[in-house]
């Protein structure tokens, strides 16, 4: 399972890649901010499509094992998560040290290209939003792929999205 | 030889995250005649109220697999509307 | 201290440079191998010229920091160790993956570069050997820099150099 | 003006690893006549036994700093003879 609910143990997902042939481990480590776009985040909601998640994540394991000579496992974490907490954790071994870099950066690229996780970011002045690749999604900010970039009528468009608390 | 009307297919539609709370549901069930593709899919969805607010070209898997909009539906599809992608 | 005799925290070694601001952390983990050069082994011994090691490595430091936004912290472990255990730990974060990328494989290419560690393997036949970068030292092996290069009486030449084990 | 006689200087040289097990020691204190570099220093360590094996241009250290043979050295100095480096 590549999604999980609990925190992420960043040591057995290492042991998992580990072996006494791969010497080198490369790891990538996502975690919570407490600010995004300068506004202050109190904490996270992440949710997923999670049958396609695990799909993607495997396809994407399965490409980088066929790419470089390294095993990779990698965990993303869904759900509520405080900031610090680590929401996604990579780790790629191999006899070299440089396949291991790279399958371990490839690996996070399309991990955020590819498979399908949101984020909702909760604010310290109560509002609470999605987050879209770094944007925020509201009416005048959000880009092409967006929610709102269909509407020529501008006074459609709310000058910012406010999302109710899931139940 | 006697054309056969096409048989009607339904496809189920899923929607996440801030789609979702745009159309205000996350799944429904959608019929076409073939044959449909999932562009044809977005526009049906474009015309329910707060449709019209998805993007021109939104991220869309068929089966868990991303395709692109003039893939061919066929009955019993699971298609789902992603929204850009915030994960990591 | 950046060098330690004990077996290395990763997760303490993440904590130490994780914070709320810095929510990418890329790390790396050099374990040993039980191979090498075609040669099964069964455990290595590293030393060090200690005092010089821990200036060097904190030259390393502040070099990455001052360079990207990010902060780094790295360990190497000394003395005897077995197949499977880490000697080596770098872990970088930053506000941007892409820095904290970058950072982490300086470290540990700069380490290898600069900072004072030797290594000697112990092999499954009973035999124990310096490594240098990659190369056992031996009479025919050595590269430039290898003991042995000065002599051009061939005959003064172990075919292989075979070291006792230290005190 | 006269000409004073320079006052000589010694220097620590430390020897790691097969360096230490070429020259079968790992410490020395070496004098020398002023101007001496880290290069004079290599010479003299070559004239000892096992000394010839030493490679024509070893990594060195003085006082903890990576230096080239050229670095003149100072009384007081720790001058270290470095084997490739093998850590990580």
């Amino acid at each position: 399972m590549y999604l999980t609910e609990e925190p992420l143990d960043i040591t057995a997902l290492l042991a998992s890649v580990q072996s006494a042939e791969r010497g080198g481990v490369a790891c990538f480590l996502g975690t919570v901010r407490n600010h995004h776009q300068g506004r202050e985040v109190v904490r996270l909601e992440y949710s997923a499509y999670a049958p396609m998640v695990e799909v993607e994540c495997a396809r994407i394991v399965a490409e980088s094992q066929a790419r470089w000579d390294v095993k990779v496992a990698l965990q993303h974490r869904i759900g509520r998560l405080e900031i610090g907490d680590a929401a996604v954790a990579v780790a790629a071994a191999s006899a070299h040290r440089d396949e291991a870099f790279l399958a371990c950066r490839h690996v996070i690229e399309e991990l955020k290209l590819r498979v399908p996780i949101w984020k909702r970011e909760y604010y310290a002045d109560g509002t609470v939003e999605w987050v879209e690749a770094g944007k925020r999604v509201s009416g005048e900010e959000g880009k092409q792929e967006a929610v709102s970039a269909g509407a020529s009528d501008s006074s459609r468009r709310p000058a910012a999205r406010i999302h109710a608390v899931p139940e | 030889m006697p054309v056969t009307a096409p048989f009607p297919i339904t496809v189920r539609v899923l929607l996440f995250a801030s789609y979702a709370d745009t159309l205000g549901f996350d799944s429904v069930e959608l019929s076409f005649d073939p044959p449909a593709t999932v562009g044809d899919a977005l526009d049906r969805l474009r015309s329910l109220p707060g449709g019209e607010r998805l993007p021109p070209k939104p991220l869309c898997a068929v089966n868990l697999t991303h395709v692109r909009s003039g893939t061919l539906l066929s009955g019993g599809d699971e298609l789902a509307i992603l929204p850009p992608l915030a994960g990591g």
